[in-house]
C-alpha cells in the first residue's frame, strides 16, 4: 500500500474564513485516528497512516504518548515522521531500543501495550483482517500481499486494536480470503475461547467515518460520519450490510492546527538518497 | 576468532548451493552487498530465510537463487508491494518459490530458539489466524503446569546467516548499535556466520546501545564499506529512500529487473 | 509513569505481608537499602524469591521476615555459607522457612516467562539431577516437532520486585549499566515494583551496555544513595569486601547477629 | 567454602637453588588445573580455585582463553583476580556484557563453551557432584551447602568438565547425598540416556593428584600425582576403592614463573571497603 494518499477527492470544509479548511479525505481519517489516542498510553504503531497518526497525536494533544516500533524503540519522540519503522531517528530519539525479540516477548505479548494500529487489505464485519492474499487460494493466489508481519499479535495481545483502512467494496468485504489477524473471530465470545488476551478492535476509522463493534453481537457499526459524508456513502463503500447506529454522530472536522501540523509532519516525509559516509559518532 | 575475509571470498566459503541462508536486518543494516555477491556467484536452490523479505530478497528472487522463502512480512517499506517476489509466488518466474509463512513474533522466536540450543519455543501467537493451515511448523503446546495452550514453532537453524554490522576489530569481534533487530539471534542459530562491516578498527570504543558479537561465535568477516545500501549503518550513512522508491519500477517488469541486475550486479565489483 | 516515593513510602505501599518478593542484583546492585527497610517494616510471612540469596536474604531471612525461599544458589559469594539461611533451614530458627529450589539457568528462565506473560518456560536443564525430586515445579515437556524431552518450568510472577540502578530521572525511567543480571525480566515478571537508585537526574545521558526501564514499566522509583552497599554500583561506589567478610562473624550467633540487626538496621534511618 | 585453603603442608620443591620452589598443595591444585587450558578455548569459571587456575592460564600460557563468567561477562580479561563473579572488573574487561538469562540460554546452553570449571562438596566415583546438602534427608539436613546456581547447567552443556576439589575421604564419597549436577550418572551410556550433550568431567584436579575416567567404565582413576605425593595417601584420601592408572605418572611442579604469577594474582585478592562515592563515567 502507498504511504501516499491517491485519492484526491477534497472536501469543502465549514468555514469559508479559515484558508486551511480544505483537507483530503486521507487527512480527515487521520487526524480521527490521532485523536483517539490519549495521552499517557502505549501505542503499538506501524509505518504509514498509524505512525502519521500517532506523531500526530504525539505534536498536539498527546505530548507524553508512548510510541512502540516493532524494530525495538520504545517511547520514540521523532521531530519528523520516520521512513519506516526503522528509521534510524526512531532509536536515537527512543527512551530504549530493544531486540526484535524482546519486543514481542517481553512489551506485546503480556499485554503492556495499549493500544495497537493497523491497517488492512480487506475487513470483515467483525473486524477480522487479511493482508496475506487476495483471491484464488493461497498456494496460487491472483495477488500476494505481504503477509503478517506483527499483525496477528498485536490482534491478539494490545489492550485494544484500531484500524485504519480507507473503506469501499473490495476492503470491507463479506469474508476476508485469509485470516491474518484475529478482530472477533465469529461473533461474541470466539476471542475468549481463543486465549486472547487483548480486548480486540475498538475502533474501524476510515475515511469516510468510523466503525465500532456493536457491544452485544460485535458487529461492526457505523457510529461516526466525517463532515459531508452521508450514511449512503458509508453503505455503498461496504460489501456486506453496513449495520448504521441509531444516534450516528458526525465528527468534528480538522481544526486549522491539526492541520497545519498533519501537514508539517508530511512535509519532512521526503524522499533523498543516502547521504556520504560519515565518521561514526 | 573469525577470520577476516573478502566479501567474494566470505560468500565463497559459506554459502553453499541449497544452504538455508539468513539475511537478517530490520530496516536498519541489510546486508544487501553480500546479497548480490550470492547473486554474482550464482547459488541455486537456496532456503532463503528473513522476518522482512524486502528488495534484497526481491533481487535474490528475481535472480532465480530461491528455491524456498521462510519469512513473516515481504514488502518494500513504505512503498508497496515487492514485484519480484509477488512474480515469483503469482507466475512462478523465473522459477516456482515455495513460502513458509509466520508472523514476526514467531519468526522472531524460531531464531531465539536456534540462538538457544532448544528445538522449539513457545509464544502466545497465530491463534485463531488461517497462517497454521499452511505449514506443519505451526503447533499447539500444552502448558504442562496450568495446562493453557500456547503456540510452538520449530528452532531455526540456517547453515549460513549474514548480517551487516558498523565495526569489527582484527580479532573478528563484531560491534551493532542502532536498531539492532533480530541479527544477534539470527548469527548464533546458525551454524556457519558472515558479518561484513563498514570498517575494520583497531579497537573498538564502547557505543551506547551496542551489541557485541564475540569473534570466536563468528565464522568470517568482510570489510564491505556501504554494504548496507540501499538500507543504512546508522553513523555511517543514512537509507537512500530514493533507492526503495525507484525499485519500484525497476522490479515491476522482468525486462528492467534484468537489466538492472545485469549492471548492477553481474557486472558490479565485489562492493554494491 | 513511575511515582517517585521514598523508601519508607515506596516498601510501605508495595511490598505486604504475604507478598512474594523478588529482591534482584546479581553481585552487583544489590538492593540492600529497601531489604532493611522491608526488615523495619516488619514485613511477615513473606515469600523470598532470589536468584542468589546472599547476605541481603540471610538478614532477612534472621530477621523472621520469610515463610519460604525460592532460589538457586544461597551463599556468601567468595566466603562462605550464609549461617543465618542455615539455621533457619537446619534449626528453624527464628522460623521455618519453606525451600524451592533451582538451578540458575531454571530460575533465569522462570523471570523471562514471567516477563513474557507465558505461563512456563523451556530449557535443557536439571536433567538427571535430584532437584526434580523436592519440588512440583520441575517438569519434562516434549517437542512437538522432534519428540525430544526437554525441561518446563512455571513463570515466576513476584508480587513485588525490588533492585536497585544508578539513575532514574524525573519520569522515572530507569538506567542501569554494568553487571545487569536478570533486574529486567525480575521487575517486567512482577505485578509491581520498586526501584532504588544512587540518584535522580534530569536527564539520563546514554551510557554503554546501559539497560533502560521505561518509567511506565515500574511502579515506584526512590533515591537511595548508596543503597547497594555493602554490593556495589558500577560508576558510583565498589564493592565492600570487608563487609561480607565481617558478615560471616556477625551472622555465625544468633546474638551478635540480632545485635547488629538492632543497631543497623531497627534503630538506622531509611538510608542504611 | 573458604577462597583460601587451610592447608598450610608445603612440599619441599625439586630444585633446592630455586628460592620459589616451595609451593602449597593449593598451589600445585591450581596449577595442575590452569595447564589444563589450552589456549583460545572458551571456559565458564566459577568463583575461587577456577577462577584463579582461569587466570593464571591467561597470564602464563593461554593469553587468549576466553573467560566467560555467569554474571554475564563474555571475555573478561581482568587484570587481578576478581572478587566475586559478579566483579565489577570483569564488566570493565569483558568483550561484552550480557544478562544473565542470555548467558545462560544463548552461550551455555546450546554448547559454545569449550570448558567448565565446577568444585563439589562431595564426589563419587562417576564424577557426580553435590554441593546442595550433607547428611540428614533433603528437609532436615545436618549440613545445608549453597546449591545449584549454574552447575547443573555447567555440568550438563560444557564441551567438558574439570572439576577442581580438594581430596579427603568425606569429599570423595562412595555416594553423595543430593546429584547437584551429573558426571557419568551410573556409568557408561547415563549421559546419552539422559540426553545431556557435554561430554562430562574429563578431569578431577585435587590438591593430590589427577583423575581422569576410564574410558570404558567411566569410573574416576588416578592417572597422576602431585610432587611428592603417594598413590597410598590418595587411596587414603577417597572413600571408595580408588582405581589407579597402569601408567601412573608424576606431574611437574609449578615452574618459578607459575608461582610468581599465582602469588601477584594472589595478591590482588585483597579486601577493601567500599570507596567512597564517585562521579559516574
Amino acid at each position: 500500500m502507498s504511504e501516499r494518499s491517491e485519492r484526491t477527492i477534497r472536501h469543502r470544509g465549514v468555514s469559508e474564513t479559515n484558508a486551511m479548511a480544505d483537507w483530503t479525505a486521507d487527512e480527515m481519517m487521520t487526524v480521527a485516528a490521532a485523536r483517539q489516542l490519549r495521552d499517557g498510553v502505549a501505542c503499538f504503531v506501524g509505518i504509514g497512516l498509524p505512525s502519521t497518526a500517532a506523531n500526530l497525536a504525539r505534536a498536539t494533544h498527546a505530548p507524553n504518548l508512548v510510541l512502540i516500533y516493532e524494530s525495538g524503540c520504545l517511547g520514540a519522540k521523532p521531530d519528523r515522521l520516520p521512513l519506516s519503522i526503522g528509521d534510524g531517528i526512531l532509536a536515537d530519539t527512543a527512551d530504549a531500543v530493544v531486540s526484535v525479540p524482546e519486543v514481542f516477548n517481553y512489551w506485546l505479548q503480556p499485554g503492556r501495550i495499549d493500544v495497537g494500529f493497523l491497517g488492512a487489505a480487506q475487513l470483515d464485519r467483525y473486524g477480522n483482517i487479511n493482508t496475506t492474499v487476495v483471491g484464488g487460494d493461497y498456494d496460487a493466489p491472483k495477488v500476494r500481499l505481504p503477509g503478517a508481519g506483527g499483525a496477528p499479535e498485536i490482534a491478539a495481545s494490545c489492550g485494544e486494536v484500531v484500524v485504519i483502512v480507507r473503506q469501499n467494496p473490495r476492503t470491507f468485504t463479506e469474508r476476508v480470503d485469509f485470516v491474518t489477524s484475529v478482530g472477533y473471530g465469529s461473533g461474541p465470545g470466539e476471542r475468549e475461547r481463543l486465549g486472547l488476551r487483548g480486548g480486540g478492535p475498538r475502533l474501524v476509522i476510515t475515511d469516510l467515518g468510523v466503525l465500532e463493534p456493536d457491544p452485544v453481537t460485535c458487529e461492526l457499526t457505523l457510529t461516526r460520519l466525517h463532515p459531508g459524508v452521508t450514511p449512503e456513502q458509508a453503505r455503498a463503500a461496504t460489501a456486506w450490510d453496513l449495520a448504521v447506529a441509531e444516534r450516528l454522530t458526525t465528527g468534528e472536522p480538522p481544526t486549522a492546527r491539526e492541520l497545519a501540523v498533519l501537514r508539517a509532519l508530511e512535509a519532512t516525509k521526503h524522499g533523498g538518497r543516502g547521504e556520504p559516509r560519515r565518521p561514526p559518532p | 576468532m573469525a577470520k577476516l575475509v573478502s566479501l567474494a571470498d566470505g560468500v565463497a566459503d559459506l554459502v553453499h548451493d541449497g544452504d538455508v541462508v539468513a539475511l537478517e536486518g530490520f530496516t536498519h543494516l541489510i546486508p544487501f552487498a553480500a546479497g548480490h555477491e550470492i547473486i554474482r556467484q550464482r547459488r541455486q536452490e537456496l532456503t532463503l530465510v528473513r522476518m522482512t523479505p524486502d528488495v534484497v530478497y526481491d533481487q535474490l528472487i528475481g535472480a532465480g537463487c530461491a528455491r524456498r522463502l521462510v519469512f513473516s512480512w515481504g514488502g518494500n517499506p513504505g512503498v508497496g508491494s515487492l514485484h519480484r517476489f509477488r512474480d515469483a509466488v503469482q507466475h512462478a518466474w523465473p522459477r516456482p518459490l515455495e513460502l513458509e509463512e509466520h508472523s514476526h513474533a514467531g519468526m522472531a522466536n524460531r531464531y531465539v530458539a536456534g540462538a538457544s540450543g532448544l528445538p522449539f519455543a513457545v509464544l502466545r501467537g497465530y491463534t485463531g489466524t488461517d497462517l497454521p493451515r499452511h505449514t506443519t511448523n505451526i503447533r499447539p503446546i500444552t502448558c504442562p503446569f496450568t495446562g493453557e495452550t500456547l503456540t510452538a514453532v520449530p528452532a531455526l537453524r540456517p547453515d549460513v546467516t549474514v548480517v551487516h554490522a558498523q565495526r569489527a576489530d582484527r580479532a573478528g569481534n563484531v560491534q551493532i548499535w542502532g536498531i539492532t533487530g533480530v541479527q544477534k539471534e539470527a548469527v548464533l542459530a546458525a551454524h556457519r556466520s558472515l558479518v561484513t562491516v563498514e570498517e575494520i578498527v583497531d579497537e573498538l570504543e564502547p557505543v551506547p546501545g551496542q551489541v557485541v558479537l564475540p569473534g570466536w561465535a563468528v565464522s568470517a568477516v568482510a570489510e564491505v564499506p556501504g554494504g548496507a545500501h540501499p538500507s543504512y549503518a546508522q553513523g555511517y550513512s543514512v537509507r537512500d529512500n530514493d533507492f526503495y522508491r525507484a525499485w519500484d519500477a525497476v522490479s515491476r517488469h522482468r525486462d528492467t529487473f534484468r537489466a538492472w541486475l545485469d549492471q548492477h550486479v553481474y557486472r558490479a565489483g565485489a562492493v554494491a
